[in-house]
């Protein structure tokens, strides 16, 4: 090889993907070197989603936070409320009737199977399959149908309360309920037909985007990226809270570490997440949905706490700092799409720029639950 | 203005063109009104209904407006779905220029009309309202609204566009 | 190897009160979220983390807090241990008129974006960071919205 | 390159599941909603901008500003005033900012008198932002004055 080629061989290029790109799901901006085909350097420019959310827990009251959780991560609206109000209720010190937490774990995991449906659809649009996002759809629409007869919205639930629930839920909500179980139940042999067999899902998925499981921790990955990696970490296990040890599930390893096995664990999540709707309406115990004594305006004693809960992507962490007001003095909200993202510079490195959209598919982001 | 913030521009309003042609313009305006391709340019939570209108339940597709383009110069209507930040901003005009006229814009919801909840005194990122940005067409309050609520907003852009309601298309009473 | 020894180490590790005992208290998991919260000084960071790092946690946040009638600044470090659930977490404080710790992100190099994120919120100078620029904040911000003197 | 034969074969196959799937379920039911044609029916809790309760004629609200209060983005105004003779205040004004409302239900719920309620007005639109930017509430519920 002659000099000339050689400097031309090892020119590198810019370019920038994003911040608007169908395939950064958002307001994601990658500064990417390239060489040829070939990723360089990814440099993730976050930001362009940011909306406050920690400073508008400094300066607004606990009850009046409410509503921002619903729209940090937006698609699994109901785990940041959950983490939330469990955060304020272990400061504050307040106990939450046994229905309620049975309503909370059946709208969340209701949610987690709505947001893992809505992945499903948006990353196979990125690899180049739009056809089972109109299938995604339709049974996501379902749910929210569901989620919106009982919380009545359906995106940026704000359902949940300190002490409890805001509706309770109704036969019409258990029996459709169940319903949507058989009929999702149903629905996935044609998922795994759809898709899993695919033999250009499979190519483009299987070997790629590898992310062992020490990087995973370094970076602080959590939930199926995690879980993908072959790390059966689950807050729901680890650190059992709500109602959750009372009812019998598995955790979804697959030791791959590539796109396949985060997909894979995705998809056996839906079933689980299934699994454990029906048991916690089966053992839906009677009484009230709100705790008896809550103040209306809260002032939790001093000191902090911290909560976490497993979100639909991973887990998402409450710190509250307390200083005995109406309004927090430090909220810090740890997002899973955050620490998901942060290890893409160093994951991608090497990789061709197709692979790379895959890998960043696979990490299943909400930018501005990223952006916060 | 402080420092860090990015400067918000006045739009020159684009002047109209010297010859009409009025039955020639009402066909063309008529083609576009029944083909309007919007943008995908999701910001945060509405785009999700965004996408959900784009769906198989709620189907875009009947109104002629679901080829949604990921390039803003093979668009002509930008749904501008979330919170504009001021560090998005500039981008956001960036691409409104880069639209091929005639363009429209709709802004949906809550945060895109006006900032939405996440105004309050001594915010630091959000921009107030996307028409402080770029001019609006038509408006969709809601946080987020109803995918119908966005449809409803497209059959308001053609009816802005040919000047009537198409009788195909009724008007629907919420009650 | 995991590191089982890591408690004894890390409690060998804490900053010390006015009557020497070091600042380390246990909590049960149900009241606070974490088992263990250890003050460190702050340029024993990096060791408290590499001690950490040994005994495979994972790191779930850093942030900061803005103690104005202190006139101090603390940074926290949220560490969960991926098998036993464990949770521990670092305090260190440093004064706020010149708020400056060194950088773990060489021992986790996750921690570099959340450092960013706690220097753009709170002006926090992480020393031998690599690339301490503004990350949600627009590139050219120099203010620090969560310090609690901040007015736009 | 038995391999390669062996994949071109699998990827026609998976093609043929796919082809397979959407052909049946092209004579499934319709999943679409023809929204502009068929209305669609809230569910009861449906949360859309708040409306003023209305009972003989006169709004249920006492001007208590319990609401106002509640709202996390100080999207509700209102006023009243104490008139000779009545048992209670009276509302003079009650306008919504809907522009800056999240829709999260804490006024209603914060409401003692049931006074407020949530309209179903689902598909709201307009090509002038002043129109949901005060929203004269108690002109909707039927005057007061």
């Amino acid at each position: 090889m002659s000099t000339d080629a050689q400097a031309i061989h090892h020119e590198s290029f810019i370019v920038n993907l994003g911040p608007q790109h169908p395939a950064t799901h958002g307001v994601l901006r990658i500064k990417l070197t390239m060489d040829g085909e070939y990723i360089l350097d990814a440099e993730p420019i976050i930001g362009y989603g940011h909306r406050m959310h920690e400073k508008m827990g400094e300066n607004r009251a606990y009850a009046k936070f409410l509503p921002n959780t619903g729209r940090m991560d937006y698609v699994a609206a109901l785990f940041n409320g959950h983490g939330y109000v469990c955060a304020v209720e272990r400061l504050a010190g307040l106990t939450v009737p046994e229905r309620a937490e049975y309503i909370r774990v059946i709208t969340c995991e209701l949610n987690r199977v709505a947001s893992h449906l809505l992945w499903l659809g948006a990353f196979l649009v990125d690899l180049g399959g739009f056809t089972p996002l109109l299938y995604c759809f339709d049974d996501r629409e379902k749910i929210l149908d569901l989620l919106e007869s009982v919380t009545g919205a359906r995106l940026t639930f704000c359902y949940f309360r300190f002490g409890g629930v805001c509706n309770d839920i109704d036969d019409t909500f258990v029996n459709g309920t169940r319903d949507f179980v058989k009929l999702l139940r149903s629905r996935m042999p044609l998922y795994h037909d759809f898709v899993s067999t695919n033999i250009i899902f499979r190519k483009r998925c299987e070997g790629i985007g590898l992310l062992s499981a020490d990087t995973c921790r370094r970076y602080g990955a959590t939930g199926p990226v995690l879980r993908g990696s072959g790390v059966a970490y689950d807050v729901r296990k680890q650190e059992p809270y709500s109602i959750y040890p009372k009812l019998d599930f598995k955790i979804p390893v697959y030791p791959e570490c590539d796109c396949m096995a985060r997909y894979r664990v995705r998809v056996d999540e839906i079933v689980e997440s299934l699994r454990i709707i029906e048991q916690a309406l089966d053992q839906l115990p009677a009484g009230p949905v709100m705790a008896p004594k809550v103040p209306k305006i809260l002032k939790p004693a001093k000191g902090d706490c911290y909560f976490n809960v497993e979100s639909a992507r991973g887990s998402f962490g409450i710190r509250i700092v307390s200083d005995g007001s109406e309004n927090a003095y430090r909220l810090k909200l740890r997002s899973p799409c955050f620490s998901n993202m942060s290890l893409f510079q160093e994951a991608s490195r090497g990789m061709l720029l197709a692979d790379a959209l895959a890998l960043l598919g696979s990490l299943d982001l909400v930018i501005p639950d990223m952006d916060r | 203005m402080e420092e860090g913030s990015i400067h918000l521009e006045k739009q020159v309003d684009v002047p109209p063109g010297l010859i009409h042609f009025s039955k020639l313009d009402d066909i063309l305006n008529l083609a576009r009104a029944n083909s309007l391709w919007p943008m995908t340019f999701g910001l945060a939570c509405c785009a999700i209904e965004m996408m959900a209108t784009g769906a198989s339940r709620f189907d875009m597709a009947r109104f002629g407006c679901e080829v949604f383009r990921p390039s803003p110069r093979q668009s002509d209507v930008m749904i501008v779905s979330g919170t504009v930040t001021r560090k998005m901003s500039a981008a956001v005009v960036t691409l409104y220029d880069q639209m091929p006229e005639p363009k429209w814009v709709v802004a949906m919801g809550n945060c895109a009309i006006s900032g939405g909840p996440f105004i309050f005194p001594g915010q630091y990122s959000v921009v107030p309202g996307v028409d402080k940005l770029i001019p609006v067409d038509v408006y969709i309050p809601g946080c987020p609204p109803r995918p119908e609520a966005l449809i409803e907003g497209m059959l308001k852009l053609e009816e802005k566009l040919v000047g009537y309601r198409r009788k195909s298309w009724p008007t629907v009473e919420a009650k | 190897m995991p590191d089982n020894d890591w408690k004894t180490r890390l409690v060998a590790c804490a900053a010390r009160d006015a009557a020497q005992q070091p600042l380390v208290t246990e909590t049960p998991h149900a009241t606070k979220g974490s088992v263990l919260e250890v003050t460190v000084p702050a340029a024993d960071v990096v060791a408290a983390a590499r001690i950490l790092d040994n005994a495979v946690f994972l790191i779930e946040a850093v942030t900061g807090v803005d103690w104005l009638a202190e006139q101090q600044m603390e940074l926290v470090y949220d560490f969960v241990q991926m098998q036993t659930g464990e949770r521990v977490t670092l305090r260190a404080r440093v004064p706020r008129e010149k708020p400056e710790l060194p950088t773990i992100s060489a021992v986790y190099p996750g921690a570099n974006w959340h450092e960013r994120e706690t220097h753009d919120f709170f002006g926090i100078v992480f020393s031998g960071h690599p690339n301490l620029t503004p990350l949600l904040l627009p590139e050219d911000a120099r203010f620090h919205p969560l310090r609690k003197d901040f007015a736009p | 390159m038995i391999n390669y034969f062996k994949e071109i074969i699998l990827g026609l196959r998976t093609l043929a599941i796919g082809m397979r799937i959407t052909f049946v379920r092209m004579f499934h039911h319709r999943v679409t909603l023809d929204y502009p044609h068929k209305t669609v029916t809230m569910t009861p809790r449906f949360r859309g901008h708040v409306i003023l309760k209305v009972a003989d004629a006169k709004p249920k609200c006492i001007v208590c500003m319990a609401c106002q209060r509640a709202c996390p983005s100080g999207c509700i105004k209102l006023d009243g005033e104490k008139r000779e003779g009545a048992a209670r205040k009276s509302l003079t004004s009650y306008t919504l900012n809907f522009t800056t409302c999240s829709l999260c239900g804490l006024c209603v719920e914060s409401c003692a008198f049931d006074a407020l309620e949530f309209s179903k007005k689902y598909n709201l639109t307009s090509m002038h932002k002043e129109d949901y930017q005060a929203i004269d509430l108690l002109q909707q519920a039927g005057g007061g004055k």
